[in-house]
């Protein structure tokens, strides 16, 4: 699927990882929508912005969070303006146990010994996942239970293993399976989960890449993030700046 | 950047590195002892055994280890015992994990050296009424020093820079599996340069000279020139 | 070997099979307190034999020191080496290089299962015989070859073994120094009550060591017979013997005669004199003579400086094919010495069997080393 | 799943594995060598440099490499004799990275076996008028053999597992430096479980063989039990 | 060493230095085509000489084989090893364990420079003079001892060196073996034109092979000399030289006595038989007589198995101190002969310098292995 159909330009996109899946699926969208191909390649977005500060010859950058979009915009490496929200992310509270997740008070089960989350610091579902906390009131007890993946697949590994028995994941990661129990946590409770995403210097000159952009925000793309878990924004340009 | 967030991580690197280092010889040294002494004719299949860990990603690895240690693994029924629910996310898990990753590198050079003290030392040993236990520890261990010395720094220093699987099965769990590979990283993800440079830098300036003075205690053995 | 007879503690040997192309087929039994050689050419299996005898070389037959049975296929016994009170000088001496010399020694000293240390051979007794002292703080990767070799044969023996293997442990030493040595370990042997079996490739070695001479060829060792007796049975044509063949001659001190550093002793009746004034009168006195250091004559020989003229009768005269020599046997009282002379002077002297003859011994032949 | 994505990576693996290990023992033996044989005072200092890279955790690694391989680094120089901005993202980024990576567990066993070899059988050679150069070929490497295969070897599985360093410096681009263990990592990642253990159970399989295989070839020098 | 009289091709050395607690000073020639040993104790330092010629061992001073200077401190000059025409056959034979017997064998002829082959060393009659033809196929691993020995010596000949240095080569075979090697070796030394050093410490075996002896004791060596004279001009009273001291002569061939299976000499006018009769007439023969082996008579004797009786007259007489015997020298013509017998006997016979005397020497002792 990644492969690039004969006579259309082909655009290499650098994917947060967390986004794997959908991206995939748009990309198909893509190659048969436009007849270009889209090169895909999955790491961390903090890795990604790495490689792209080394010239790593990506020409769009679809990040997990709202900040490497902004800090390259600013550093010259992305053509301003070019950033724009391509996914909003759902917070979800779950557990691969059926019904031991019915709601917040999940988190209040005195029996809960590990609670995974991603990393605070570095993930948005992590932050997001601090702020509910904070807002219900249970942070003393996530302080003391949590377990951190370095990214919220990770996370998500260690409640599929059963090694945590509950975890905040993105909606994304559980949209497709129907066991377990779960809380889709209100997005009132926390910041909203902004996946950005920018054209870089070295897309440029390639308007296949321009048009990978665009699609994103197209019908058939946003019809793909809401059945991958996503919430798609209208594809109108954010302003400069971020968190 | 402050003492209190670098100290712990150091410490627990410190101390996951040195016990994982010390069962790695507990356990390295009698599988090279067998390798290098028993006629088996599938032995060289056992080896390959213990080097196969290698090929897999370490994230990899680190995911079936987390299967492994969990509840429903043989790891969670060990920690129901101390009632817990799986060894994930503790210092025992962590020493599982980095002694899986880093055998291979342990028994291979222990192998070696085992090798080359060949037959004739063991068998002086024997007809000076050394049983194979007592030969093992006063002829084949002593002579096969330099082996012992090379396989655990080799282990030390792969288990101090080991990353993926304790990442996976660690939980970064401040002062109980944030090992300092795992806290460098995240000031790299962080974008914060100069911490990252600085904790890097210390990293390899204290295993430079944890390391190059254990490789001296290789010292050889007399010798004149023959 | 049948059971009867067997001394006790005696190492009893009796093994076969195969290395390499070499066939092994060894039968043979070693006295306690006596030293057996074990002699023949190179690549005729000794070495094997020894590593056999200790464990290390799997054969298969039967072993057994004393009550102690060692290997017994028959009933599926096979101690370990380590389990075998047997001490190993290798041919290629296998110190410790991880021990200083001492620290060698002390190794076996510590597993011989003798705290409070045989008497015969003490540590100091040891290291004073072999002269390593000025040697026991180094390491062995500087040692000598010599040297290696003195070590190890010191290491062997404080195992204190009750069956002491020794392959050439001697062949880089000169001959002083082996000779200094051999009648020590010979008598050490006889005072410890152990078995010795020592390997050589060395006639004059063997005879020095050795109560009793177990030959090997091509692998096959058929008996050990008394050093004196398995002289006089060697092969004549064997090159090996040709050198170091003769006679054992037991005799008695009868007098010392300390300024002309001399013994007289007594041989049936007739008189002797050696080297050496040391032994007391009354004690017995073994003495080797070379065949080729013999020489006879038809009258009692004047004005000659070889002192020593024993009258006797030709027993037997047989040539040595291939060789210019005759052998004659000279018997006196119940002894017989052999000769080594030209078949010429054989034949002009007309030496016959039952023919009276003086047998010319010069006394420095006595005092080899 | 299937062949099409499937098989690039593999053969992208084997052959990043293939010419890294060409070049760790075409690197790795002059240094195991030199370690062995020189009086140089410091040599454990210099052992221990080569050791380094393995205390950093790889992503970190990666990254320096990533700087060290990019347009402001030496690599970036290099990069642009041939035209290019980078040697980051490509083949020979990929083998540079996995060589520093993997260099020590080559180095190792090597330097072992040859300091197993002892003087003697060199200065046999140099009395038989052979230069260091010919003795070094035709006595020391014969005579170290088992100590190649098994530094051949690790380095071989250490980089076919590795991952880190090669997800930080290659950019997981399909064809190009998307090697097996990051593919299997994307398949965990995507939650392709099935994919993942089969990928994974292949990979095991088949490194079993070879290193199985290559280890057997280790086989001992004629001998007889003395 | 001065330069003066250096034969060309001669190994000049001229060492000193000190490993361990031992100092090393050696100031001696080796000549090409002649065997010179290197005869001493153990831990005489024998071992770290040869290896200092090799230039593994570094000693200070200076080295040279003929025109090519090896080793000169003063001029800076070192040449390592690899670079020097030599043969070495290490003490504890170091075979290459990777390759077989003759894979080490090839591995010297290939790198001797001599892609024809030298006539006086080919591979075939090293082979079959060291008796290793059915071994060519084996790995070392599996030798014994002897076998071992062997193939390091062939190996160092095969090297085709200018300069040939054999530390106890043979020091693991027995004597019949030795016997048949040795002559070999001198005479390949003297048609090839090498220097042979051959290290020892069994003088029989040095005076079978050697043209010169250097003495070696406690790390000094001063000098070469000419075999008879070394042997005549050992100290008395060093024990090594007991058994084996003696004289050398020179004599021609008088006739052949194939069927007695001798010869008879001439010895400066007296006639003297000695085995075997290969040596066609007029040829030279050169003859090692132990003084052990003389006896000594003021009238002629008669009736006796001892053939060959020379005439000469009582150069000296000298005491052996701590011993109980006198060694005289007697003269004939220009060439002189040691008796040792006891004191004893040479005050009752009244030797003193002048007298005349009987020879008496047993044709057997020219026999020796
Ligand atoms: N594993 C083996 N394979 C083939 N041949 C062997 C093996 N072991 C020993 N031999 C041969 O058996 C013979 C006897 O060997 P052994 O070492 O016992 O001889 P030895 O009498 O000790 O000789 P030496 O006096 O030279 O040491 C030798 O020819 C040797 O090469
Ligand atoms: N590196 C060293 N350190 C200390 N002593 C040494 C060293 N090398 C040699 N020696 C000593 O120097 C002496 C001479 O050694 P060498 O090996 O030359 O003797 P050797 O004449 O060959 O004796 P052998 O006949 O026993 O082989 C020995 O006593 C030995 O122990
Ligand atoms: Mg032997
Ligand atoms: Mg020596």
């Amino acid at each position: 699927s990644a492969g690039t159909p004969s006579g259309g330009a082909t655009v290499r996109v650098a994917v947060a990882a967390n986004f794997t899946a959908a991206a995939r699926e748009i990309a198909a969208a893509f190659e048969d929508a436009t007849g270009d191909g889209a090169l895909l390649s999955f790491g961390s977005t903090g890795q990604l912005y790495a490689q792209i500060l080394q010239g790593a010859p990506f020409e769009v950058f679809l990040a997990a969070d709202e900040m490497r979009p902004g800090l390259a915009e600013r550093e010259g490496l992305a053509v301003p303006g070019s950033r724009r929200t391509y996914a909003v992310g759902r917070l979800v509270l779950f557990s691969a146990e059926a019904g031991r997740v019915t709601g917040p008070d999940a988190l209040r089960d005195p029996g809960l010994r590990r609670i995974a989350l991603a990393n605070p610091a570095l993930a948005p579902y992590g932050r997001a996942a601090l702020e509910v906390a904070r807002a219900l009131g249970v942070e003393d007890i996530l302080r003391d239970r949590q377990v951190i993946g370095q990214n919220v697949s990770q996370a998500h590994q260690f409640v599929r293993t059963g090694n945590a028995e509950v975890g905040f994941l993105a909606l994304a990661q559980v949209v497709r399976s129907a066991d377990g129990s779960r809380w889709l946590v209100p997005e009132r409770l926390h910041g909203p989960i902004r996946q950005q995403a920018v054209l870089l210097e070295a897309g440029r000159q390639n308007p296949a890449a321009a048009r990978f952009l665009d699609f994103l925000g197209s019908r058939a793309a946003r019809k793909i993030l809401r059945r991958h878990g996503y919430r798609a924004e209208p594809p109108a340009p954010h302003g400069p700046g971020g968190p | 950047m402050n003492a209190e967030t670098i100290w712990p991580p150091i410490r627990l690197t410190l101390e996951l590195a040195g016990v994982t280092t010390v069962f790695l010889l507990l356990l390295g040294t009698p599988i090279a002892w067998w390798l290098a002494r028993t006629r088996f004719r599938f032995k060289e299949a056992v080896a390959a055994l213990v080097a196969l860990p290698l090929v897999l990603p370490p994230t990899v690895l680190g995911f079936y280890l987390l299967i492994a240690l969990g509840p429903d693994g043989p790891g969670g029924f060990v920690a129901r015992l101390f009632g817990e629910r799986s060894l994930a996310f503790s210092f025992p898990g962590l020493v599982i994990g980095s002694i899986l990753y880093s055998l291979p590198f342990t028994v291979q050079p222990i192998r070696g050296a085992f090798e080359a003290v060949g037959d004739r030392p063991l068998e002086a040993a024997a007809t000076l009424r050394a049983s194979p236990w007592d030969a093992f520890w006063t002829v084949a261990v002593p002579l096969a020093r330099p082996g012992l010395i090379a396989g655990g720094v080799l282990g030390f220093a792969h288990t101090v820079g080991e990353f993926g699987v304790i990442l996976m099965i660690g939980g970064n769990i401040p002062g109980a599996t944030r090992v300092l590979s795992i806290a460098i990283y995240d000031h790299v993800e962080l974008m914060e340069w100069g911490t990252a440079h600085l904790l890097s830098g210390s990293l390899l300036v204290f295993s430079f000279v944890v390391v190059a003075v254990t490789l001296s205690l290789q010292k050889k053995m007399g010798g004149r020139d023959r | 070997m049948t059971g009867s007879g067997t001394a006790p503690g005696a190492l009893e040997v009796v093994l076969g099979g195969a290395v390499g192309e070499l066939r092994i087929e060894a039968v043979f039994e070693a006295r306690p307190g006596e030293t057996t050689a074990v002699f023949g050419p190179s690549g005729s299996g000794k070495t094997t034999l020894l590593r056999a005898v200790a464990g290390l070389t799997r054969l298969s037959g039967r072993l057994a020191l004393g009550p102690a049975t060692w290997q017994d296929d028959r009933r599926g016994v096979f101690v370990p080496a380590y389990r075998r009170r047997i001490g190993f000088a290798f041919q290629e001496p296998a110190l410790f290089d991880h021990l200083t010399v001492e620290g060698n020694l002390r190794y076996a000293e510590r597993r011989s299962g003798d705290p409070e240390g045989d008497p015969c051979v003490s540590f100091v007794e040891v290291v004073e015989r072999l002269e390593l002292h000025q040697h026991l703080e180094r390491m062995p990767a500087g040692l000598s070859g010599g040297e290696r070799q003195r070590v190890s044969l010191a290491r062997a023996l404080l195992a204190r073994p009750a069956a002491l293997l020794l392959d050439e442990p001697l062949s880089g030493l000169h001959r002083t120094a082996r000779a200094a040595i051999l009648p020590w370990l010979r008598a050490l042997g006889e005072a410890s009550g152990m078995v010795i079996l020592y390997v050589s490739h060395d006639l004059g070695e063997v005879v020095d060591v050795a109560h009793r001479i177990a030959p090997i060829s091509s692998g096959s060792v058929t008996g050990a017979a008394p050093a004196a007796e398995a002289l006089d049975r060697l092969p004549a044509g064997d090159l090996l013997s040709r050198f170091e063949a003769g006679s054992v001659l037991t005799a008695t001190v009868r007098a010392r005669l300390p300024a002309l550093g001399l013994s007289e002793l007594d041989l049936g009746g007739q008189s002797l004199r050696v080297p050496g004034a040391e032994r007391p009168a009354g004690t017995e006195a073994r003495l080797r003579v070379r065949a080729r250091d013999v020489a006879l004559a038809t009258e009692a020989p004047t004005a000659i400086s070889i002192r020593n003229v024993l009258r006797g009768s030709v027993i037997e005269v047989r040539d040595l094919p291939e060789t210019p020599f005759a052998e004659v046997a000279v018997g006196f009282a119940d002894q017989r010495l052999m000769a080594r002379i030209t078949r010429d002077a054989a034949s002009e002297l007309g030496l016959e069997t039952g023919r009276e003859v003086f047998a010319l011994l010069k006394t420095v032949s006595f005092d080899d080393p």
